[in-house]
């Protein structure tokens, strides 16, 4: 295809990166900005230690509200924890299931694809049947099988998801590869001599990044998602470790008494994902070339 | 958000004024009585599923003899019944007034068919009654005289009366399948509709031998969702509804809404593992302090009027004796001390704490939760891993549960459960301690249930100390029944799903 | 003189872009007339399709828009169109010829359904004559065994074969303009040839103008009356093909000759002039081939060149324009 | 032909290794035997019902017996409901199948045109109205939703059932439950890769033949996306699986998504066993007949 027929497709190109940072959604990056910093700061930014119970502070509306108080600017829960505090903590797990998951997918779906699209053959075909027999299970009733069979724990649930959700992202990672592996670049370095864990390592891997990055940002939100599904059914993050899905299931059962308790987390789990999904959908945009002409 | 409470009930209120003849559901008749349910369980009406199944089998149908309360039998079925003093001989005396809802009369011959040997395997849950410990069943005239191999502790209490006699004749002639599209018994209600997962519809029967229900009709919802059922109240789609205990109990409390506690007591329990573990290795549980400690650490009192409803205290003993135990000063339960259980710790050589693993039922979160606090301001570090029942039971009878662990568990707190569990022959060896162990012989051994009992205060209560299983939280009862506008009364609710029948609507 | 079939007078088109107003044709001005084939050649980049789709209407959305200068097909200014008028005029009175041959079918419909929508849209003849009139047309390209064809799909077919369909479509309601945008490049030389003396015989036929966007002076050889040559927006030289070829007046286009690639090879691109074109975001003065130019001088930087006409209908924006005629 | 037979071995080969996996992942979390036994039960009381229920045996001739039987369409007697274990499994099937038929065609009707319009006008206020509500729809927990879907419209509104099968106006709130992700992820495909077509040369090359603008988008893009669209659709039946579970849970539907959880706890492994087999069936039948589809709908994939 010649390059004539849109020349600011070109003209744009030298300027790319700082519209590309322009373009960055400054809103969705602040919040998982301000996610992972909760994260990583809870022990120091908590007002109150997120599993000590106050039998004598049960319910406590947020500050603004009648009967509120400062000392739970958020509310307090059912068993009188300062709901802000368990938001706070709750960021550590929900982000490090989140950034566990999404990460150890991505190294295991990428290596998983990347070999069965480069291989080809009877590793691929072994691979892909893999992939086909997770993509057939319903896979939160096979989290549900497992976690009760092993017990629900933070590791726990983190491999259980990164087992069923590798096979997605290897499929898509194993399609490019296949595609690159037609390309000149690649005949050229096998006629190079080079070998073909350098292949894939150096030639077909920093091709299929983009995929990877795109996919697994928005993966961030889904397991975030999962993780509260897995609450909502008991067998999610045990307490009295605080996580966000864990605290929107609990405060269920006080929707409209006392609303805060599930609100909250509720609002913080839609932000994250949004922001995630956003995120994911902008890389989608600016790392696909052909999305620039749009 | 804080005006949506405000906003609901005048809107809720409009609803039911003037939407009542347009919603469909809730265009109910006067008498209708609509509960939501979490589970029915498998809804076959034979085999009767007595542990997951008991308001169907309970409403449709009668046992011999009904417990009334944790200690008291009442004839239903049977106006009554003997037991030989070597406890194998059970003979029941059948009324001769009692109709099935087809019109068909009750005789011994029913009862006789219900316990028959072959039919054993319908009885899910009842071991000790299969396997051959039944010899057998025989109806003579009004009187049915049953046979055992080898005596089973409060087997009235325990079994008889959680059983409701099945009609031999039309089973015969309908078949098992025909029975469960069409099932008929001697209760206050028979079934008019069935619709598997959903809901059972009944309506009163007009011959029942104990009079007629207040209620027309009883239509039974299943629900999974307690924040569905909770809504389900609130929008008057049911008019009681099951509550888990602890949870949204609190939430009905918050809406102004009556509440009924039912079923047995019942009570949660530490268990220590020490004794349950394949390694006979020595455990720090076996000092009587370290366990005090473990309780006294614990504000029961404030647990229980917290999570439970107010409806519930701090239990004392393991076993609740007939005679109410408060009076006695020897059975006050260890009082919220968190000085004097470090100070219990630092005698035992623990001063610095441990760690400990908790397991814990998921139906008990909040409760493990909350110990699990409690015991941080001690120094106790527990890390709390909830399982579902199956899982739970699974470690503990299969002895996979190593170290130094805590299960929290729930027991039924009258004399049979408690004498069930402590029964040596039992494969679920719940509750033993080498001080306790020849008493636990003796005490099952004694079958008349006023020797029991005498044997239980005089002898076995002093030394409950010894045993190992830790008292924390005595409930009232099973669980708690939500009740909406058009429930009135509910004036003799008692243990069993018979309660249903003194159910006065609005 | 009767009216041109079209004329193009000052056509300013920008590209409105995050990084700048690119200047994409900036002071374009040329006619067509009926059954005639002009030209347009350029570098990659020189405004040629741009262009192209200013005539159609079709700029990239929302970038491209244009800012000036009037396009008149037989007297009526398109630039004045309302979007559904320019949808009747589209594919009726003119039509286009994509490059790609392989991409300008639509994959999911067979050939028949593909040549028979303008025919619908534009005619609206009824099945039996629908059919009939697809069949003419694929015999017209010389489509062998057209009824059996319309049922194949695009994928079906070689790439001389659907470039040849891309022309039946565009020739189906018989337009009197045919825009061609590098209609040859993807296509094996000797099919080239082949398409292209498809073009000039159904030209013959129909009357048709065609405007012929190349890059490849052998198709302009071939194919083409006059030609326009482009550079960075503008059109620097006009001329007979046959002047042209012989007497050169601007250096870039001289430049473009030097570098012609042989007839027999295949190629996607020119090869290289020295120097890079300007970036049309940024204001230029003076003639925009100076910096690459070895001919220029200070006026050259100082002054775009005004148009010389140095023969009859061979017109050139070139300062030094007669240094340079003598020179070629 | 070749590839239909080869496609469906693969599928019979996918779903031998699911039931293995299932088999094997029911045995690991335990026996049912504590639900079934009362505490009182003693030693041989376990054994006489472990046998009853076969599972006194190795997990391989365990395995063999389920596959010998399952293969007949016997797979086995629930050890909780003690009715066939398929026939439970069929008896709520059509309840989750009326929900998830009428999810998918609400979420179809509505996802795919919003997703048409959103990239046809891509940038505009539909287009962001469109992509804000997607996004939005796929960041909340399901249910979350469906409880404040249950809060509105039938606590403070009262417009609707809270829960139950019956009449139509129960089919709403769970239906819009369950469709709300799928539709938000329908969307957004539909968007995306009708931005892809949109972009082609061949709609260049119909705006350029003069066609209606309405029919170079609904049929000329749309047909080329339609592939893509439809492998989305195949995709998310498996997903719906974890909706139906949350969905059927809160609306107290009574299908197959809450049959199996509640079988998963209760240990039942032949109910479980059964539901996962013949939903892995289902999952894989579907996207053949994607793929199916997809031929149907892009000769290229029909031809090559």
């Amino acid at each position: 295809m010649a390059e004539v027929s849109f020349p600011h497709a070109q003209e744009r190109r030298p300027g790319r990166g700082f519209a590309a940072l322009r373009r960055l959604p400054l809103l969705s990056g602040a919040i998982i900005a301000a996610a992972l910093l909760a994260a990583l700061l809870a022990p120091w930014i908590a007002p109150y230690d997120p599993a000590a119970v106050d039998l004598l502070r049960r319910f406590a509306p947020p500050a603004w509200m009648d009967g509120g108080s400062s000392l739970h600017i958020l509310g307090s829960d059912d068993l009188g924890r300062d709901v802000l505090s368990r938001l706070i903590w709750g960021a550590r797990v929900s982000m490090l299931v989140a950034v566990a998951c999404v990460v150890s997918d991505a190294i295991l779906g990428t290596a998983i694809g990347i070999v069965a699209g480069y291989c080809g053959g009877r590793v691929d075909s072994v691979l892909m049947r893999l992939a086909d027999i997770l993509l057939a299970l319903p896979y939160l009733l096979i989290a549900l099988v497992v976690v009760s069979a092993v017990g629900a724990s933070l590791s726990n649930v983190i491999v259980i998801i990164v087992v069923l959700r590798w096979a997605a992202l290897s499929r898509i990672v194993r399609g490019e590869t296949m595609m690159l592996k037609q390309r000149e670049f690649v005949a050229l370095a096998k006629v190079a001599g080079i070998g073909p864990v350098r292949i894939m390592w150096r030639h077909i891997l920093p091709n299929v990044m983009n995929s990877v990055v795109v996919v697994s940002t928005l993966g961030v939100g889904a397991v975030i998602l999962f993780e509260s599904v897995l609450s909502f059914l008991g067998v999610g993050v045990p307490p009295p470790t605080p996580s966000w899905g864990g605290m929107v299931a609990d405060g269920r059962n006080y929707l409209t008494s006392a609303w805060w308790v599930s609100l909250f987390p509720g609002l913080v789990i839609t932000a994250v994902c949004l922001a995630a999904n956003l995120c994911g959908d902008w890389l989608r945009e600016a790392m696909d070339p052909k999305s620039n002409r749009r | 958000m804080a005006s949506l409470r405000d906003l609901t009930k005048p809107l809720l209120a409009a609803a039911i004024a003037a939407g009542a003849s347009l919603v469909p559901w809730a265009a109910a008749a006067q008498s209708r009585i609509t509960i939501a349910i979490n589970t029915l369980g498998p809804e076959t009406w034979w085999p009767q599923d007595i542990a997951n199944n008991k308001y169907l089998t309970g409403t449709i149908g009668d046992p011999l003899v009904r417990l009334v309360s944790p200690y008291k039998l009442e004839p239903a079925l049977a106006s009554s019944w003997k037991v030989s003093d070597d406890g194998l001989t059970y003979e029941f005396t059948i009324r001769n007034d009692v109709l099935f809802h087809d019109g068909s009369k009750l005789t011994a011959e029913d009862a006789a068919f219900t316990f028959a040997p072959e039919n054993a395997q319908n009885y899910v849950g009842f071991s000790r009654m299969k396997n051959g410990n039944i010899v057998s069943v025989e109806a003579q005239g009004d009187r049915v005289i049953m046979k055992l191999k080898e005596a089973i502790p409060f087997m009235i209490d325990g079994y008889i009366s959680r059983i409701s006699i099945r009609p031999k004749a039309y089973l015969q002639r309908v078949g098992v399948e025909g029975f469960n599209k069409q099932p008929i018994g001697t209760g206050p209600f028979k079934v008019v509709e069935h619709v598997k997962s959903q809901h059972v519809k009944m309506v009163a029967n007009d011959n029942y031998f104990g009079g007629r229900p207040k209620v027309d009709e009883l239509i039974w919802r299943v629900v999974p969702e307690p924040a569905t059922r909770l809504a389900m109240l609130r929008n008057g789609e049911a008019d009681v509804t099951y509550n888990e205990l602890g949870a949204s109990t609190g939430e009905l409390q918050r809406y102004g809404m009556r509440a009924v506690s039912f079923g047995l007591p019942r009570q949660s329990v530490l268990v220590f593992n020490h004794l349950l573990r394949k390694e006979n290795l020595p455990s720090r549980f076996a000092d009587v302090r370290v366990r005090r400690a473990l309780t006294m650490a614990i504000d029961r009192e404030a647990v229980a009027n917290a999570i439970y409803f107010g409806k519930d205290r701090a239990a004392a003993l393991l076993i609740m004796p007939r005679d109410t135990p408060s009076l006695d000063p020897k059975y006050r339960p260890l009082a919220y001390d968190p000085v004097r259980a470090k100070a219990l710790l630092a005698e035992a050589g623990l001063s610095g704490g441990f760690k400990v693993d908790l397991y814990a039922p998921n139906n008990l979160k909040d409760l493990a939760v909350l110990m699990v606090s409690y015991w941080q301001r001690i120094g106790i570090d527990a890390k709390l891993s909830l399982l579902d029942p199956a899982s739970l039971n699974n470690a503990w009878f299969n002895r996979t549960l190593s170290g130094d662990a805590i299960i929290l568990s729930q027991i039924l707190a009258n004399g049979v459960a408690s004498l069930v569990y402590l029964d040596p022959a039992a494969q679920v060896v719940t509750y033993y301690s080498p001080e306790t162990d020849a008493l636990r012989v003796a005490g099952t051994a004694i079958v008349d249930p006023a020797r029991q009992d005498e044997w239980f205060l005089k002898v076995f209560a002093p030394k409950l100390d010894q045993l190992y299983p830790v008292p924390v939280i005595l409930e009232g009862r099973d669980g708690v029944f939500g009740l909406g506008q058009r429930v009135k009364d509910w004036s003799k609710f008692e243990l069993h799903a018979m309660g249903f029948q003194w159910l006065t609507p609005q | 003189m009767t009216q041109p079939l079209l004329k193009v007078d000052d056509l300013r088109t920008y590209l409105f872009t995050r990084n700048g107003i690119v200047r994409a044709v900036d002071g374009v001005s040329f006619h067509v007339d009926a059954g005639e084939t002009l030209g347009i050649v350029g570098e990659s980049g020189s405004g040629k399709s741009m262009t192209a789709l200013s005539i159609q209407r079709l700029l990239p959305r929302p970038a491209g828009r244009i800012v000036g200068g009037e396009i008149r097909l037989e007297g009526e200014d398109l630039v004045a169109k309302s979007e559904r008028q320019m949808s009747a005029i589209r594919g009726r009175s003119m039509a286009m010829i994509l490059q790609d041959p392989m991409s300008s079918l639509n994959p999911v419909f067979t050939i028949g359904q593909q040549v028979s929508d303008p025919l619908r849209t534009h005619r609206k003849l009824p099945p039996g004559e629908l059919r009939k009139a697809v069949e003419r047309l694929l015999e017209m390209v010389r489509i062998p065994a057209p009824q059996t064809r319309v049922n194949d799909y695009p994928h079906q077919m070689s790439g001389g074969m659907r470039q040849r369909i891309v022309g039946a479509i565009a020739l189906s309601c018989e337009p009197k303009l045919l825009i061609a945008d590098e209609p040859t490049t993807a296509l094996d030389v000797t099919v080239q040839a082949q398409y292209l003396r498809l073009l000039r015989d159904l030209q013959a036929r129909l009357g048709l103008a065609i405007i012929m966007i190349t890059h490849d002076f052998g198709v302009v050889a071939r194919i083409c009356d006059r030609v326009a040559v482009m550079y960075a927006g503008r059109i620097v030289e006009t001329a007979a093909t046959t002047t042209l070829f012989d007497r050169p007046a601007h250096p870039y286009t001289q430049a473009l000759m030097r570098s012609m690639p042989r007839l027999d090879q295949r190629s996607d691109r020119l090869p290289a002039i020295d120097g890079q074109p300007p970036d049309l975001r940024q204001t230029l003065t003076g003639c925009r081939f100076a910096p690459r130019c070895a001919h220029a001088s200070d006026i050259c930087r100082q002054q775009y060149p005004e148009m010389t006409v140095v023969s009859p209908g061979h017109a050139v924006n070139c300062w030094h324009a007669d240094r340079m005629m003598a020179a070629s | 032909m070749d590839y239909v037979l080869q496609r469906l071995l693969h599928g019979v080969l996918t779903l031998l290794a699911v039931t293995i996996v299932v088999f094997l992942l029911s045995r690991l979390s335990g026996d049912p035997l504590s639900l079934i036994l009362d505490p009182a039960a003693t030693a041989a009381d376990r054994a006489v019902e472990l046998a009853r229920l076969g599972l006194d045996r190795s997990y391989i001739d365990q395995y063999l017996i389920f596959l010998g039987n399952a293969l007949g369409g016997d797979f086995g007697e629930s050890i909780f409901y003690k009715a066939p274990a398929f026939s439970v499994f069929m008896q709520h099937l059509p309840a989750t199948l009326e929900l998830g038929v009428v999810a998918i065609a609400v979420s179809a009707a509505i996802a795919i045109p919003a997703g048409v319009v959103s990239a046809v006008r891509k940038g505009g206020i539909l287009d962001t109205a469109a992509k804000a509500f997607a996004l939005t729809g796929q960041s909340a927990p399901i249910f979350w939703i469906a409880l404040m879907l249950v809060l509105v419209f039938s606590v403070v509104l009262g417009w609707l059932p809270t829960s139950g099968r019956g009449g139509l106006s129960h089919l709403v709130l769970p239906a819009l439950t369950l469709g709300w992700y799928s539709n938000a992820f329908l969307m957004r495909v539909t968007r995306s890769s009708m931005l892809d077509v949109l972009d082609a040369d061949y709609i260049r090359l119909a705006r350029l033949e003069g066609l209606p603008e309405r029919r170079i988008v609904w049929v000329h893009a749309l047909k080329n996306a339609a592939g893509t669209i439809v492998t989305t659709l195949g995709l998310m039946t498996i997903s719906l699986v974890t909706g139906a579970v949350v969905t059927e849970t809160v609306f107290a539907w009574p299908g197959v998504g809450r049959l199996i959880v509640e079988s998963i706890f209760h240990r039942d492994f032949p109910v479980v066993q059964a539901a996962v087999t013949v939903i892995a069936a289902i999952v894989i039948l579907i996207n053949l007949a994607v793929d199916l589809i997809f031929a149907w709908i892009d000769p290229r994939v029909r031809l090559g």
